[in-house]
Formats: C-alpha cells, structure tokens, sequence
C-alpha cells in the first residue's frame, strides 16, 4: 500500500499521529506541547504541498486514489476510498496552510493545554478527511469527527455563553447530518451495486443505471443539500455561527471561518450537484434567491453589530452567500469563482478573526466602543487590518476581487438580475468594513487603557506575513488556482448540462 | 359434569379479588397477602391446563410458581420488616419519596 | 358428586378470598388466606393433581402463611391508625379493572372451550393407571426435561434465603 | 527605445510606494520625500521621453500594447495585464505625471512638519501608479483594478490626519460612493463580456464597428452598457447624484486635493467615456443624458460655489462645475473638446488649489474666505500665480480656459442644442463672479484675519518656500500656454484634435457634419457673447466685495431663504442622511437583527427547546411515588394488551 507516489492516507495520518504523540506530552511542560503541534502541523502542510506539485492538471479522474474495503458487514461493503480532483485540492491546502498558524495564534491559551493541542489536531484529522473521502459513509464519519473537538474547543475554552453557544453550534449540525445519513442510506438501497463509492454512484446515476425518481431525487437533495446549508450557513440557518464565533477562542474562531464553513459549499459541489442535477436545476432559482438574500441580509446586519467577532460572522454570512450563488448558476465562471472564493474567503475572514484575536488578547473585549484610535497606538496592527479588510471587500488586485468578480460575472451570464442584486452586496460590506475601520482605528484615542497597548510582536506579524502573501499571490496571478480547477468544474458543468439543454451564453472551456 | 371452564372462571374471579385487593388495601402485608392469592390463582389455572391437555408441564410449572412465591414471601417478608422499621409504618403511601 | 364438592370448595375459595381482602386485622386475612389455600388445594386433588395439592398444603399454607403469620405477630400492625391516604379515586378504578378482567377471562375460557381443545371432561374417571402414577410421570419430567430450572430453583432460594437474612441482621448493626 | 517600454513608467511610483510604505518609518524624512519625487519624476521624465518618439511615429502605427502577464482566465474569459499607449492615453499619463510630479514637490513644503510623513508619501506614490494603470489599462478589467485603486488611495489620503474625526467620515463617504459607482461601472463590464465576449478595448470596439454600423439602433444593449459605465463616470467624477463626497474630500491636505480631486483622479470617469467613444457614439440617448446631467452638475455646484465661505470648498465645487462642462462636450459628442478642457482644468485648477494652499499655510491653517483679505503685499508670487489660474478659468481670452470653454460651448451650439449652450454661458457667468470673489476676498480689500491681529510673532504672512512658489508658477505657465494648442478653427487648426485622431477612429462619425462647422463668423459671435457675461460676472463680483462689501450682506438678508438653501448646498448631505443612511440604520437594527435575528429564527429555535421542555414537566407526573398507582397502571397496560388481543386481533 505504502508505494512511491503520494499518500493521502499519510496525509491523514500525520496529524492523527501527532495527536497521539500530544497525548503522552506531560501536560505541564506547554512549551514542549506547542512544540510538537507546530511540527505536526507544519509537517503535514508540507506534504500537502507535495501534492500541489504533483497535482496533473488535465486529469479527468480523481488523483492519489486509495481504496480499501474497511466494513464488510453482511450486505454493507463500506470502502476507505480517498482521492483528490481541482476542488478539493485548494481546499486541504487551505486547511493545512491554516492549521499552524491558529496553533501559532494560540499561544494565549494558558489552561488545559494538553487536550486544546488535541482537539486541534484531532479537528485537522476531521477536515482534511471529509475533503478527501470518496466514500459517502467515510465522509459522514469524517463529517461528525470534526463536529467533537469543535464542540469541546468553543464549550471549553469559549467565553461567557460557550456552553449555549457549543451546544447550539452541535445541534444544528447534528440535527442537519443525520437528514444527510438517511439520505446516504436510501441511496445506498437504490443502488443495487451495494456500495457507497461517491464517484462509482455518480458514474452510475449519469449512466441511467440507478433510476431515481425525481420526488425521491428532491428529496435526498433537500436532505444534503440542508445538511450542508447549516454548515455554510445559508440564510434562514445562520444563527448559530454568530454565537459560535463570538464565545469560540481565536483558534477555533478561525479554523470554524476559515475551513468548516467550505466544509458546506465542498458538500454542495461534490454531492448536491453530482448526484441529484435534476433536483439542484430544478430548485437552483429558489437556492439562488436564499444566496442573495443571505448576501444583503448578512451583510445588513452586519453594519449594526457592536461587537467585532459577531459583525466579522455575519460578513461571512454574506460572503459565502456569494458562493451558494456561484455555485447555482452553473457555468465554469461561476463555480470557479464560487471555488477560488472559498479559498479566498478562508484566508481573509481566518486574517481578520486573527487580528480581533490579537485585540481581544490585548484588551479582552470584542465590542467596538471600547476601541478608538488604535491606529496611533499599534500602526502595524492597524496596517495589516486595513490590507486585509481590503481584501475581504474584494479590492481588486486582491483575492476577494477574482472570487466576486467570477461569480457576479457568471451568474450575470445566466440571470442578469441576481447578479445586478448580488453586486449590492459588494457597496455593503465595504460599507460596514470601512464603519468598522473607522470606529476601531481612526479618531483620537479616547479610551486611556488603549493608550498602554504593544504592537504586533514577532509571533504575530509570522502569523500574518504569510497570509498577506497570499492574498496577493491570489490577487495578481489566480491562474495557478484557477487552470487546476477547470477539469473537475468543467466536470460538474457537464453533468448539469446532462440533465439542463445548454443555456444561450454556453460558457465553453477551451482545453489547453 | 364439570369442564375446563369451571376452573377458569374460578382462577379468574380470584385472580380478580387478588388484584383489587393488591390496589385498594393499603397496608403492605396485606397487599402481599392478595399477591399469593393471585398467584394461587394462576396456579389454579395452570393445574387445569394440566389436567384438561393431558400434559405435565402444567404441574412442574406450579412447583417452579410455588418455589418462586416462597423465595418472593422471604424477602418481601424481610423488606417489610424493614420498611416497617425505617418509616415506623406499614402503610404503603408513605414510603413515596422515590418520585419525580 | 364431584359437582358438588367442586362447588362447595368453590364457594369456600372465593368467600375465603374476598375475606383476605376486606377484613381490616390483618391476622383475620392471613387466616382466610389459609382457608383459601386449602380449598384452592382441594380442588387440585379433584384435578388429579394429587403431590401438587400436596405441596400446596405444606408449602403455602404451612410455610409460607406461618412465615405471614410470624411477620404479623412481629410487627403488630393492629395498632397501625392508617392516615387517609391522598390517593382518593384509585379503589373505583381497580374494581372496574376487576371486572373486566374477570369478563375478558371468562371470555378467553370460552374461546378455549368452544376449540373442544379439552380431551374430555373430568367425569370423575381416574385418569392414568393406579396409585403413583401421575406422580410417577410428574418425577420423570422434572428431573428429565426440567432438570435445569429444578437447580436453577434452588439456587433463587438459597439467594432468598441469604437476602431475607442480610436485610434484617444489617438493620441490627444500626440500632 | 524608451517606447516599446513605456509601461515602466507604471513601476516606478509602485517602487516608491512599497519603499515608502513598509520601510518609511525608519527613514528620516529628506530621503522619504526626494525618494517619492525622484520615483514620479522618473516616470514623468519616461512619458516625456516616450511622447518624443510617438509624435515622430506615423499616424496609423500610434498604437502600442504590452503584454506582462494573464491575470484571470477561466473558460472563454480572459482578462490580461497588458497596457496600451495611443494618443488618448498619451496625453493623459503625460498630464498624470506631470501634474503629480509638480505636487510632489509642492507637497515637500507642504507637508514639512506633519507626522506620519512616510505615509503621505507612499499614498501618493500608490495614487500615481494606479491612475497610471487606469489610464494605460488595455481592457476594461484593467481599468476597473486603477479605476478602485484610485478610490482607495483617495480614501488613504482623505483620512491621512485620521485624528480628526470629520476626516475619517469624509475618507469613508468618498469611498462607498465611490463603490456605489463602481457596482455600476462593474455590472456594464458584465454586460459588455456578455455582448462581445471579450473585454479588450480593441475587440470590443472592433466588434462595436461593425455590428452596430447603422446609426440609431433601439437603446438596447449599447444604451445599457453606455449608461452602466456613465453611473461608475458619476460615482468617480462626482456628477449630480454621487458628487456629494467631493466637497467633504476636502479634510484631506491641499496637495492632494489639488492632485486627486482637481487634476487626475475626478477626470478618470471623463477619460473613460473618451476612451469608450465608439460605443457612446452610437448610443444617442446615453449621450442625451449625459449632456444634461453635466450641464445640470455645472449649473447646481457653479451656484452653490457662489456662497462658500471656505476657500477649499469653493475650489471643490468649481471642479464638479468644471467636470459638469466636460460630460457636457462628451454627451454632445465632442470628445476632442472634453478631453481638451480635461487637460487645461487640470493645469489651472491644481493652480488655483495649490495656490489656496499656500495662502492657507501663510495664516496659519485658516480656511474661511471672509477671515482674508489684503494678502497682496504679502505673497506676491501666490497673488499673481492665481490671477493667472482664475483669469484662465473664467475664460479671459489669451488664457487657456477660454479655448478650452469656448471650444466646448461652440460644439454645443454647433451640435444644435442651443438649451444647453444658454445654460452653459450663465455657467461661465457664475465661473467669473465666483473665482474673482475669491480672488477680491483673499488678496484685496482690508486684512480681516484675527491671527494677524492677535500680535502673532511673525505678524505678517510671509511667502513660503520656493518648493511651494515654483510649482505655481510652472502651472501658471501652463494655464496661459496650454491653451494654444486647442485654436478653434477660425484661428488655426486644432493641433490637439488632429493628434487626438488616432484614438477616435472607431468612433461612429456618421454624424452629419454640421454645416455650422466652418460658420466662423456665428463662432466668434458666440464667444463674445460669453465673454460679454463674464465680464458682467466679473463686474459684479468686484461691486459686491470691493467697492461697497455690505451689499452683499443686504442681498442675503432681503433673500434669507435662497441665501441658506445655497449656503446649505441644498441641504442635500441632510436629504442623503435622511432618506437613505437612517433608515438602513434602523431597518438593519430593528428589523433584521434583533427582529429577524434574534425573535424569529433563534425565536423558534428556543421555542421547540422550550416546548420539550414543557412537555416533559407534564409527562413526569406519572412517576408519582405511590406503589399502588403504579400497579395501576400496570393493570390498565395488561387490559390493553388483553382487550386489543380478544377483540380486535382476528
């Protein structure tokens, strides 16, 4: 099993080991446990670049594949089957590019290290495997996995309400994934193969080998396509992101923006999609309308939160409503934009939960009121915010501008009026950015505590030079992202276009 | 010329004042009391069965009931000895602290 | 005859039974509940169930009412003054549960006889061949077919034994 | 050489700015400041240098691209960094560099003893190099990148002396504006790739030639995508609905209101109609629109400026004028004209604002117009240096103004809206008596500022340093020379159009050339009709504040209500506030958060908890602790059983 090539498998495995390893740290000596999830986490970012090395953009079929059949109870053959395509790609970099740095920004955590430094790893275990399952039972299992360390990382080291907010946060999600469980099982008994291998019951359901009745189709849709509007969120199901960020620690605050939330709009393009075209064709205007209204809605509300953590929650509330639209209007443009926004809104909204960490370490409140000035007092700080706030509004030249952009202009191609009402939401979050900017860092220092703040330190400004990169790495040359994704997007495009006649503005990829 | 049903709904009328009995007296002896009735009575029945079908399993059956009635007779006996000693009474509504 | 004296132990049974329940000193209901025990016991000779009457004869009503009856003697319970009890409507539901039941049973005695499941009546005829042999198939089968509950049985009444024992001599310690 | 290059001219002030920006705070401020200067000057020296060898080109060959690099790419839609140099352009990046270069060094004086001087700099670094992007872009994309650029570094600037709070709120109101129109300018770059499929100037306008040859198609997508791209024009060039963020942008420092809100960044929107001449050509009714919408910006900001007390204001509002007369020669069609006036504006106006920022650095940072007077003796280089920028914007022959308005006002009338040109004479009228009160208010009359009254030590203004005078006085030579290179056509041929050529050349010039064109005779009628107005403009400016100074007050008394509306600049910040910015305010607070929010889904959230809850205190009763009510109930489960059994089971 253990061949020349790449193994995903190892990729999962680092990280779990390095959770083992953090459990036989005594627990006194902090600086040993920070130590060795550093290294794992580093470690397995590095692997994780392998793969972006090795990744051949033109294949059609899933890459690093593995698959070994793990339960074979009775008449359930359920496989590890692992492989990675254009989408998934980004999306475990993205991850293991995260982890070290909220490891790193996690050094203010002080008690309970030992189990903190666990659940971390343990959560990176989690995502990197539901971006890589194949399988739809692994995937569930994946799924859940990240659930608990999340659970026990905003319940434990959360703020005032963690325990409202912790459980909140689970029973929403749970509440969704079980409706995703029937699903997976209903399938699987319509799939006579009797198995659960993601690509071979898509291959099979395009081939009209599985005949799946369209209210049984809308059905599991609605099913998974639930399951992963609590994660993303989309709108009517969003109330607990804002609680979750608001009393989760910075660590968890980032990696809950900054990688569990693509977790839903992974799902979406990977399953919803695929599997049910029918259905998603059929229900995309209804989605699309959900998408927008969680756009101006999210970022509505945004504008009048005192507090910092919960206006930066509901700005990605109203940015991965632009993805939900991306992805429903079905061209290349769009989903790759709806893609390359997810990247980007995974380093930008995981910059800015950094940044109000470091705040709220320095002065351990969130609201607003309490700043004022601090451009005078901490200038590095606020220059890093102001590049990042840039690029959360989508600057262009920055990453946010290449994922809107796409996907305004996608979506434009099929229905000119979401589109038009979507860009709304552009003036809007500069809007309540900009507010936020000003009430933060402009003006006079009024309040004297603030006087006495330090400015980034050494660890900090390591934690988001990378970052900054990046962003304009992303902003000025998107084809490294963009020319691995076109083989799979284009994938998912044909499939809808199976069951969809092609629209007028038939957005061809030219192969090259 | 005696039948079956004879038997049965003899059982079944002391089953019956068994039962009421169990429900309506509320010192704890006497309830226990109406249970070996009750359980007379299922014997009852279980001898008729015997008798009636032609086989014997009826009447182990009973042997098994009676042994069981007089283990069950010790240690409810001891229990009530207890229960009388603990709470100073015998009366069953009492002894309601094991609620909601 | 045999109608008669099924009858007569019959009506003894059942008077006995609703003395058990209705007499307020609880010794007058221990004794019915002997009477009661010895007419049930009469009426399992009838059946043919001879070593059964038996035992019901030395196990009930020997053992198990003298066990009664040294309870009552050791908790006194004459000078109980019974508070009223809160529970006010439960008497009226129990005897509308009696009755039903005994209507559903009477019902269910019917159906059987109706299925003529029943070899035939007891007419008074000794079933099988002499003296000993009822008890004689009653053995074979116990320590035959049931030989596993027959020391499973023993065993509840050792544990019976050793509970009854455990439970009041621990209640002496915290005198 | 330098030509096939020319887009290094971008690089340079990117240099400066990073320089600046990450590694300023340790340098002493001499190094940071000739660091900024020599990066634009360079650049300036490069436009210079290309602008020799692309005259000596052929006409056809004056269009050079650059391909650096394929910025996004996703199915058919590529969008390159690659920039374009045509005449058009030329003249625009040689107007960016120069003028920026003057403020560079005028900004060394200005700024001398500010704090945070690093970051002036690189902002301004940054400026240039994105308006340079804007204007070299070779594809829409391109352009929106320095179009929002631009925007930003506009807002860095305003905000630049971020202590003051009206500062920090001008900075955001100029940029979501700015963003507003932005939206605009992007959903016409939609629609523009969803017509032709391609972003690219050259494609699009390739592909505009030749479907859309004949003349006066329905408004359709042409009508759209022009109006898109005007609605970003607005946002930018502060044209009637968005302009309200210019007059505010004057919390920033002067130089930068002369460079970014007079020179280069509010012409963007005027230089982007220019450069789409062929799709506005062929869309008649944008062009309408245009035409009154600017005329319209003219006459309200010209009006408003009549009143200002601040001298900064009354400079911002004659640009939004200035400007409403440039989207006036675009919507009659002559981009010539337009482009023409953008270049002498620029001179005399950043003129007139540096100007005004000396004068304000002479007393001490005072701005109100009504607390100056009699600084003639005290800076002479400023007083005559502005005479010759305020001579050249009321349009005094011999100066560049006059050729430049004249031009526009003849191509109005010529293009037969003889309405327009009415408006746009009283326009010139009210340019007259505005900027010559400005003039009689700061420089003649008797001193009225208290600070010279107060015994200050050194009581008598005193001209600053050379870095600030020579810089005037080069644009004052400009503003008179500039003009030459635009003669209307009964005085020689119209050197800028003919270089202009090249550019327009999709442009759809179907029009019927109006036989009024060679009409010389009504064309010199015309100008002497203007110039007759103002020179009443004038007159009336020197009555009312030289000769007899009450007048004025009597005049605002008897007319109190017209006299507030005006000052209160139509109250229409206050109509902005009040319809638009409170009401979201609330509606988000009330409605959304804390009534959608919070009541409604997290409402029926913690209603179902509670309703379990609820259920569940009533189920325990069962538990009741009474031995017999179990028995009970054990009874009544086995008659259950027993009842379903014998009658309903078969």
């Amino acid at each position: 099993m253990f061949g020349t090539e790449l193994q995903l498998t190892l990729l999962l495995l680092i990280p779990g080991f390095g959770a083992l390893v953090i459990a036989f740290v005594p627990s006194r000596k902090i600086h040993l446990l920070r130590g060795t999830s550093l290294f794992f986490t580093s470690l397995t970012f590095l692997y994780s670049l392998l793969f972006f090395t090795h990744f051949d953009p033109g294949a059609e079929t899933m890459q690093f594949v593995q698959k070994v059949p793990w339960l074979n109870v009775g008449v359930l053959h359920i496989h590890y089957h692992v492989g990675m395509d254009g989408i998934s790609l980004f999306l475990v970099i993205l991850t293991t590019f995260l982890m070290p740095l909220t490891i790193l920004a996690s050094w203010g955590i002080e008690k309970k290290v030992r189990p903190y430094m666990f659940f971390m790893l343990l959560l990176e275990v989690g995502m990197i495997g539901v971006f890589v399952s194949l399988d739809l039972i692994l995937f569930y299992i994946f799924w859940e996995i990240t659930l608990i360390p999340m659970y026990f990382l905003i319940g434990v080291w959360g703020g005032k309400r963690r325990v409202y907010a912790a459980v909140k946060f689970f029973i929403y999600t749970m509440a969704g994934s079980l409706l995703m469980l029937a699903a997976i099982l209903t399938l699987y008994f319509f799939n006579e193969a009797q198995n659960f291998d993601l690509v071979e019951i898509t291959q099979r359901l395009s081939l009209n080998q599985i005949i799946l009745p369209f209210p049984v189709e809308l059905l599991l849709f609605l099913a998974f396509f639930l399951a992963f509007a609590v994660k993303v969120p989309i709108f009517p199901f969003h109330t607990w992101l804002p609680d979750a960020h608001v009393e989760a620690p910075t660590a968890a605050s980032v990696i809950l923006a900054g990688v569990m939330l693509k977790m839903g709009t992974y799902g979406l393009l990977r399953f919803c999609l695929p599997m049910f075209p029918s259905a998603s064709a059929a229900l995309a205007p209804a989605i699309s309308l959900l998408a927008i209204v969680g756009i101006i809605y999210g970022a509505l509300v945004a504008l009048v939160q005192t507090d910092v953590k919960k206006l930066v929650a509901y700005s990605s509330v109203s940015h991965m409503g632009f993805v939900v639209l991306g992805i429903f209007a079905f061209n290349l443009q769009s989903i790759e934009g709806a893609t390359f926004q997810m990247l980007s809104h995974g380093l930008s909204t995981g910059a800015l939960f950094l940044l109000v960490g470091m705040l709220y370490d320095r002065r351990h409140t969130h609201l607003i009121q309490d700043f004022g000035g601090l451009a005078h007092v901490m200038p590095r700080l606020a220059a890093f915010f102001m590049f990042i706030m840039l690029s959360s509004i989508g600057l262009p030249g920055l990453n946010g501008f290449v994922g809107e952009f796409l996907i305004l202009q996608g979506t434009f191609l099929e229905h000119a009026g979401r589109a038009a009402f979507a860009a709304s939401g552009i003036v809007l979050s500069a809007i309540y950015m900009l507010w936020v900017y000003q009430r933060v860092f402009m003006g006079a220092v009024q309040n004297d505590q603030n006087r006495t703040l330090t400015d980034l330190n050494f660890r900090e400004t390591v934690i988001l030079v990378p970052i900054v990169l990046l962003v304009v790495w992303m902003g000025l040359h998107p084809s490294t992202f963009l020319r691995r994704m076109d083989t799979s997007v284009q994938k998912v495009v044909d499939r809808i276009e199976q069951v969809r006649e092609p629209q007028i503005y038939r957005v061809e990829y030219r192969g090259h | 010329m005696i039948s079956a049903t004879h038997y049965l709904t003899l059982a079944a009328i002391l089953f019956a004042i068994g039962t009421v009995g169990v429900i309506t007296r509320r010192n704890v002896i006497t309830m226990f009391m109406c249970v070996e009735l009750m359980l007379n009575a299922v014997n009852l029945t279980f001898i008729t069965f015997s008798r009636f079908l032609d086989q014997i399993d009826g009447q182990i059956f009973v042997l098994f009931v009676m042994t069981v009635a007089a283990a069950e007779a010790a240690v409810g006996l001891a229990l009530i000895v207890v229960l009388s000693r603990h709470t100073g009474t015998l009366d069953v509504d009492q002894a309601n602290t094991m609620k909601w | 005859m045999t109608l008669i004296v099924f009858y007569g132990l019959a009506a003894t049974a059942v008077t006995a039974a609703i003395l058990v329940v209705l007499m307020s000193r609880v010794v007058y209901s221990a004794l019915a509940l002997i009477v009661c025990f010895g007419a049930t016991a009469g009426l399992f000779f009838q059946l043919g169930a001879q070593f059964i009457a038996a035992v019901q004869v030395i196990v009930y009503a020997g053992a198990i009412m003298v066990l009664f009856l040294f309870v009552i003697m050791l908790l006194d319970p004459a000078s109980e003054v019974f508070l009223p009890s809160r529970l006010k409507r439960v008497p009226v539901f129990a005897l509308a549960c009696a009755v039903l039941f005994t209507l559903v049973l009477l019902e269910a005695a019917d159906r059987w006889a109706a299925a003529q499941v029943f070899t035939d009546s007891i007419a008074g005829t000794e079933r099988s061949s002499g003296p000993g042999g009822e008890i004689e198939t009653l053995a074979h089968s116990l320590f035959r077919d049931y030989l596993l509950p027959f020391e499973v049985t023993s065993i509840l009444i050792l544990v019976a034994v050793l509970g009854a024992v455990v439970l009041t001599r621990q209640h002496h310690e915290t005198e | 050489m330098v030509l096939e290059h020319f887009w290094i001219l971008i690089l340079f002030p990117l240099v400066g700015a990073a320089m600046n920006g990450i590694l300023g705070r340790r340098f002493p401020h001499p190094v940071i400041a000739w660091l900024s200067c020599s990066t634009v000057a360079l650049s300036f020296l490069v436009a210079l240098l290309s602008f020799y060898n692309f005259i000596r080109l052929p006409e056809d060959q004056r269009i050079l691209t650059h391909h650096l690099f394929t910025w996004i790419q996703s199915g058919n839609f590529i969008s390159e960094f690659s920039f374009l140099l045509d005449p058009l352009s030329m003249v625009m990046i040689l107007v960016v560099t120069g003028v920026g270069f003057l403020i560079h060094i005028y900004s060394l004086g200005y700024m001398a003893g500010q704090s945070g001087y690093y970051r002036y700099f690189a902002y301004l670094n940054l400026f240039i190099f994105m308006m340079s992007v804007l204007v070299l872009a070779d594809n829409y994309l391109l352009m929106f990148v320095g179009w929002e650029g631009v925007g930003l570094c506009s807002y860095l600037l305003i905000g630049y002396s971020f202590e003051k709070r009206t500062a920090g709120d001008a900075a955001k109101k100029a940029f979501i504006l700015n963003r507003i129109g932005d939206v605009g300018f992007l959903i016409g770059v939609f629609l523009i790739f969803r017509t032709f499929e391609s972003v690219q100037y050259l494609t699009v306008f390739q592909a505009v030639s030749e479907q859309f040859a004949v003349m006066g198609t329905e408004f359709g997508v042409l009508g759209a995508i022009t109006l898109l791209l005007f609605i970003g024009a607005t946002g930018k060039s502060a044209q009637i609905p968005l302009y309200v963020w210019l007059p505010d942008a004057m919390e920033g420092p002067t130089p930068v209101s002369a460079l970014i809100h007079a020179a280069t960044m509010v012409t963007a929107g005027v230089y982007m109609i220019a450069r789409s001449a062929p799709l506005y050509s062929r869309a008649p009714e944008t062009l309408f629109i245009i035409a009154v919408v600017g005329i319209s910006t003219a006459l309200l900001a010209a009006l408003i400026a009549t009143v200002q007390r601040d001298i900064k204001k009354v400079l911002a509002y004659s640009t939004i004028s200035q400007l409403g007369y440039m989207f006036l020669a675009m919507g009659v069609g002559a981009f010539g004209a337009g482009v023409f006036h953008l270049l002498t504006h620029a001179f005399f106006k950043a003129l007139l604002f540096l100007g005004s920022g000396s004068v304000i650095m002479a007393l001490h940072h005072e701005q109100d117009l009504f607390k100056m007077g009699g600084l003639r003796k005290y800076l002479p280089v400023t007083f005559y240096t502005m005479w010759m920028g305020a001579l050249a914007i009321a349009g005094v022959p011999l100066f560049s103004g006059f050729f430049s308005k004249d031009a526009i006002l003849w191509k109005t009338f010529a293009a037969g809206n003889e309405a327009l040109w009415l408006m746009g004479v009283v326009v010139a009228g009210l340019t007259a008596f505005y900027v010559s009160r400005l003039m009689f208010l700061t420089f003649h009359g008797g001193e009225r500022s208290e600070k010279h009254h107060q015994g200050a030590p050194d009581p008598s203004p005193k001209e600053p340093s050379w870095s600030v005078t020579l810089p005037l006085i080069i644009l004052a030579g400009f503003s008179l020379l500039a003009g030459y290179i635009g003669l209307p056509s009964y005085l020689g041929n119209n050197r800028l159009e003919e270089f202009l050529a090249p550019s327009f050349r999709f442009q759809f010039s179907g029009q019927a050339a109006s036989a009024m064109e060679h009409a010389h005779l009504t064309e010199v009628i015309l100008t002497l009709v203007t110039l007759a107005v103002a020179f009443l403009g004038f007159a009336l400016a020197y009555h009312f504040y030289i000769k007899n100074p009450q007048v004025a007050e009597r005049l605002a008394n008897r007319f109190p209500w017209l006299y507030s509306l005006l000052r209160r600049k139509f109250f229409l910040d206050e109509i902005y506030d009040w319809l638009i910015v409170g009401p979201v305010q609330r509606i988000s607070r009330t409605i959304l958060w804390k009534g959608m929010d919070v009541h409604v889904i997290d409402g029926l959230v913690h209603g179902t908890a509670s309703l379990m809850q609820a259920w569940s205190h009533r189920v325990k009763r069962i538990q009741s602790g009474y031995a017999r009510l179990y028995a009970t109930w054990i009874l009544g489960g086995a008659l259950l059983i027993l009842f379903y059994y014998y009658w309903i089971s078969p």
